[in-house]
């Protein structure tokens, strides 16, 4: 029996499958429940250059269809990277995304040359975690200060740049071509939706940081419609991410022309989901006579051509 | 819970034995304890049964009517069995999760993922054991009673609650051959100084060379004193919210001292069970 | 036996009960269902000048925990307003808000003049649908456009004047103060969030109009979020809406800072809801001893006092 | 579904007896009919009992195991009985809110919103009727049946189906006394020349005064043809995509000839019944 071609070219790159988890879900700690050169790629947890302790518990809480975060983003900084993290990812097969993000573009900057290290297949730039500014600030929230720090970025690195966008903006394609205008080899959308909740009981924010991302089943229509809008309107491949849990969610990114996709929350329901998702990505394909991915991709159809 | 996985079988890592695994459990019983708590009792499979006193599952709650817990819920393992399959867990209601557990009944199926963390260690050294607990803390030191029956250590067990029927898993404890001491907020029996004053008199008559203990602040701060005092080591399992259980998303962190420094540990990892020393209230 | 107060005060207006429906998704055909003079005040579905038939069909789809929706604002245009809803909804005890939209300016500011009749009790902006522009474009989509389209309707009308905030924004405080500079007497958060959902078999979008407004429990949190972020910011009352369908929900809204709620796609899934929540609030109130909502709107308690 | 509300009784609007209610109905049985579809007979209250012809209800369907249904689903009423409390669904399983629906057992409850919309006609002048319907369609039409036996007038019924055993409410159509004709795609039967030829037939015996249909563009387009050539009215019960079913969000609208005139009218509210001579296939 002939096994479907699961593979997909993100870019310069080719994945096995485009199963790959989300920055933050991940860590080597999953390779307790199965073998993680299953996936079609490793995306670590954003790092950032110095050690931070992250933000103040509780760091998540429950939603209907969803949680929220605020997790910030404690590191142990570069040298941990380097010396601990870099080692033990190079055994796996799967290719290494490392995330990045830093306060300031300099930083920034140094921090993606540092990382631009034998190993490392692509560097994820996290231009959009609403945990780390107030408000939920972030890089890609617009247009120009995107453009500007994918700029130094990319003066920094030689290896694949991608550009992870936030659906707290306003304008995310405006947001997704000057990432592309300045060198991104792969949009992905997207990173958490900016959200509250209060317990009612003792009338507390129920994070420590007040507001936090929101991710999961809840934010899946509003990612979905960044990956079609963003892959439209972009000629480099988009990464799609947000919600997706079952092979339909799968199916319906590549459609709306997503290259391959990330998972993140379902991994906290099920953490053994991305090997099924591939498991059944295969099955599908063989039972749809799908022989390549390529099938799938963008071919979401417009009724009468063109959105509006 | 909005995502009820069918779990397929996925492959391992390689050369590892996997640590842990996400199973379908089948609910043999799920019955009331006592009025505030209730015990569920599982048919679960062997591959989650390697466990150890102190570590917990992560529960994917059934949905009850009108709330919608999504994350899974962390439960202590209050006993288990290889042979017999068997796993229980004791828990008290306390919000959708725990409401949606007590609609599980017999035949029911419960998505389980474990067993998860650092269970408690019982060095040589640790002879005459004291376990110092309240409500439901007291269901995650019950298999502890089992280990320390097994390794012929010596336990007492002091057990805190509101009134003395309310106390839990008394007749565990003495089942493993544990000394009981119910203590209660009735005669005021339970307060710190009483408490303080009942161990002291424990330690001076030298017979306890560890503690065990279990979430509440109070109890904490006066075991590391009695600890410090007396030179006493010990562990305590801890709480926190958490999403994946595993290690992956940092949310369960908590500070702990280590040396001069405060350091953040993953309760759901490097935890739930800590040095009692170096934990901070 | 003293029934609990639950009028609340937003602006110069009182309304008996805090409880309101959202736009778009209430008529006089609820009245088959229950008394609608029950409810706290009226606010009708959005009117354009014109008639206008609205966007294709399918019009909704649902979806985890909430679902799309791309009506387009069908309206029989202002005669019909004047000549058949105005006499109606003068029956009623219960304020009438009436919600208004418009293409340019110009419409939008003439409009605003021709509701202002007797038997209306405020004039909601709908300066935030998704579906009447391409892409969710709108004018609450910047802080420039608020301001210009406040200041002109402003200047039309006497009445108490409402601006209803999008969260496709990713600037909604300095939104909301925009409108609140020009004149605004309360905000309304929000309108529902641009999504999209595709059906993975005919690889079709599931909405005629491509992509649509998601609404329902899973937007709560960016909602309550925006309410928050305004009521903390504005000194005109802010009007929460997104998701509510629960006591738990009015209550984490008004302790966020609402002065009052509107409820939307609840209805849909129990048309008795509103009437529902209006008892069980003054049940919870009797229950409590609170004696009135001044107690508990915006007494939301920020760990270290306020929000990063 | 989301939300299951417990429903309080709330206000009637004064002075009018509410057209439809929200109600908590219980299920007496579901079971599956003829392969592809199921029969669902509740017991509901008398105050959601007057119905007509042609009125639906909207269904919130249980959550089947990893399907969210969120939004009620439009069902044809098929049977229900004042008197004795019942009400019947006949429905095929599509998607989520279906599967959710073919999960309840006997004794579960499910919320029901109805009766909905405008139901059929029968004016006097109406007094041979055919009626011409195919799969879940006869389902709506099948409570004509008992109202044209009721009002004296004549019936025949041409049901279509894919195969003789699979053509639906045949018995039920006998049962009030209507002449029943099964077309089905085996012999070619059921395409549109075989049946216009059949019911030019009928017309020329002078035995047609209206028609009643549902759903299909097929026979819509044949029974306008028909109806204009020969001067025959006739009602059409038709389906769209509904959130609220109550008339109140525009979603469902359908355009219709009137006059020169396309307008859009609610499926929900104006229909699900339209003259046959509007609708638009
Ligand atoms: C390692 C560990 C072991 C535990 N063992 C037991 C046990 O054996 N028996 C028992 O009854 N309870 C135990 N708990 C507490 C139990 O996890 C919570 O009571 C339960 O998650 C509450 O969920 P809920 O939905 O019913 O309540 P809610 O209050 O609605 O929960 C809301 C959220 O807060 C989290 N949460 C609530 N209380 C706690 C808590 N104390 N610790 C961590 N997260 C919490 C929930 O997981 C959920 O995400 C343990 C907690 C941890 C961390
Ligand atoms: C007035 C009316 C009466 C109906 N009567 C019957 C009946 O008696 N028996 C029966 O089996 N079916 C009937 N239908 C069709 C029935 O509503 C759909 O089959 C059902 O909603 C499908 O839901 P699902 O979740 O199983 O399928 P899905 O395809 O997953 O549904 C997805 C969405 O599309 C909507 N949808 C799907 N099919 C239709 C349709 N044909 N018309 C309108 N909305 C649809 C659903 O309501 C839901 O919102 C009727 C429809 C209408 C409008
Ligand atoms: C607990 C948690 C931590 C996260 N940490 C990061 C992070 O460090 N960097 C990042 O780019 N995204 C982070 N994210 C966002 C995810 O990568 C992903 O974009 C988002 O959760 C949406 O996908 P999902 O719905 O599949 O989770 C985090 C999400 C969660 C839930
Ligand atoms: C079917 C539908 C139609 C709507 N039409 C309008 C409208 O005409 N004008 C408007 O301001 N908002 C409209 N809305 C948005 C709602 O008023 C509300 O802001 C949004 O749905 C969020 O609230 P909810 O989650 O309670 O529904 C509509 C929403 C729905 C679901
Ligand atoms: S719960 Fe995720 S790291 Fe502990
Ligand atoms: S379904 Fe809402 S108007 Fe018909």
């Amino acid at each position: 029996m002939s096994t479907s071609d699961l593979s997909v070219k993100v870019g310069e790159l080719t994945f096995a499958n485009p199963i790959m988890p989300a920055s933050g879900t991940f860590s080597e700690d999953l390779s307790d429940v199965f073998d993680l050169d299953v996936l079609g790629a490793h995306v670590l947890k954003t790092i950032m250059h110095g050690k931070r302790a992250g933000n103040p518990t509780p760091r998540v809480c429950d939603l209907q269809g969803g949680m929220l975060n605020a997790i910030g983003i404690p590191s142990k900084g570069i040298d941990d990277f380097r010396d601990r993290m870099l080692p033990y990812w190079s055994d796996y097969k799967a290719p290494l995304v490392v995330s990045i993000s830093a306060h300031s573009m300099d930083e920034f900057a140094r921090l993606a040359a540092e990382v631009s290290l034998p190993g490392v297949a692509a560097i994820e730039a996290n231009i959009s975690c609403p945990n780390i500014e107030a408000d939920g600030n972030a890089f890609a929230m617009r247009p120009d200060t995107t453009a500007e720090v994918m700029r130094r970025l990319r003066a920094e690195t030689d290896l694949p740049l991608w550009a992870k966008l936030t659906p707290n903006t306003g304008e995310p394609v405006a947001v997704a071509l000057a990432a592309e205008a300045e060198g991104a080899d792969a949009i992905v959308t997207a990173n958490t939706a900016l959200g509250m909740s209060i317990d009612v009981r003792t009338r507390q924010p129920r994070l420590g940081n007040v507001m936090g991302g929101m991710s999961g089943p809840a934010v899946k229509p509003i990612a979905l419609r960044m990956t079609y809008q963003c892959a439209h309107a972009c000629r480099v491949p988009v990464i799609g991410c947000g919600g997706i849990a079952t092979l339909d969610d799968v199916l319906e990114f590549l459609i709306a022309g997503a290259a391959a996709v990330q998972v993140g929350t379902a991994t906290f329901q099920s953490p053994t989901v991305m090997a099924r998702l591939i498991a059944e990505l295969s099955d599908w394909m063989q039972a749809q006579g799908v022989t390549s991915l390529g099938e799938i991709i963008g071919s979401v159809q417009i009724p009468g051509g063109e959105a509006a | 819970m909005t995502l009820i996985p069918s779990i397929l079988s996925v492959p391992p890592s390689p050369g590892v034995t996997a640590r842990c695994a996400e199973a379908r459990a089948i609910v043999l019983s799920n019955m009331p304890v006592n009025g505030e708590y209730r015990l569920l009792t599982l048919d679960a499979p062997a591959e989650v049964l390697d466990c150890a006193p102190g570590q917990f599952f992560q529960l994917l709650c059934p949905v009850p009517e009108g709330e919608h817990p999504f994350l899974r819920r962390p439960m202590s393992i209050y006993g288990y069995d290889a042979h017999a399959e068997q796993l229980q867990f004791l828990y008290k209601i306390a919000g959708a999760g725990t409401r949606g557990l007590a609609t599980l009944r017999a035949g029911d199926t419960l998505n389980v993922l474990g067993p998860l963390g650092q269970g408690f260690t019982m060095p040589d050294a640790w002879q005459n054991l004291m376990l110092v607990a309240r409500g439901v803390g007291l269901a995650t030191l019950a298999p502890l009673a089992r280990m320390a029956q097994q390794q012929g250590r010596s336990l007492t067990a002091i057990c805190s609650a509101r009134s003395p029927e309310l106390a839990m898993s008394v007749d565990l404890f003495r089942s493993y051959g544990a000394e009981v001491i119910v203590v209660h907020d009735e005669d005021g029996s339970s307060e710190v100084p009483a408490l303080e004053a009942l161990i002291e008199a424990r330690i001076a008559a030298g017979s306890v060379d560890a503690f065990y203990t279990c979430g509440s602040r109070r109890l904490l701060t006066m075991l590391q004193r009695l600890g410090q005092k007396h030179g006493i080591p010990g562990e305590i399992a801890m709480e926190q919210q958490m999403a994946c259980g595993l290690g992956m998303c940092q949310a369960c962190v908590r500070p702990f001292r280590e040396g001069n420094e405060v350091v953040h540990r993953r309760v759901c990892r490097e935890g739930p069970v800590f040095p009692i020393s170096e934990a901070i209230a």
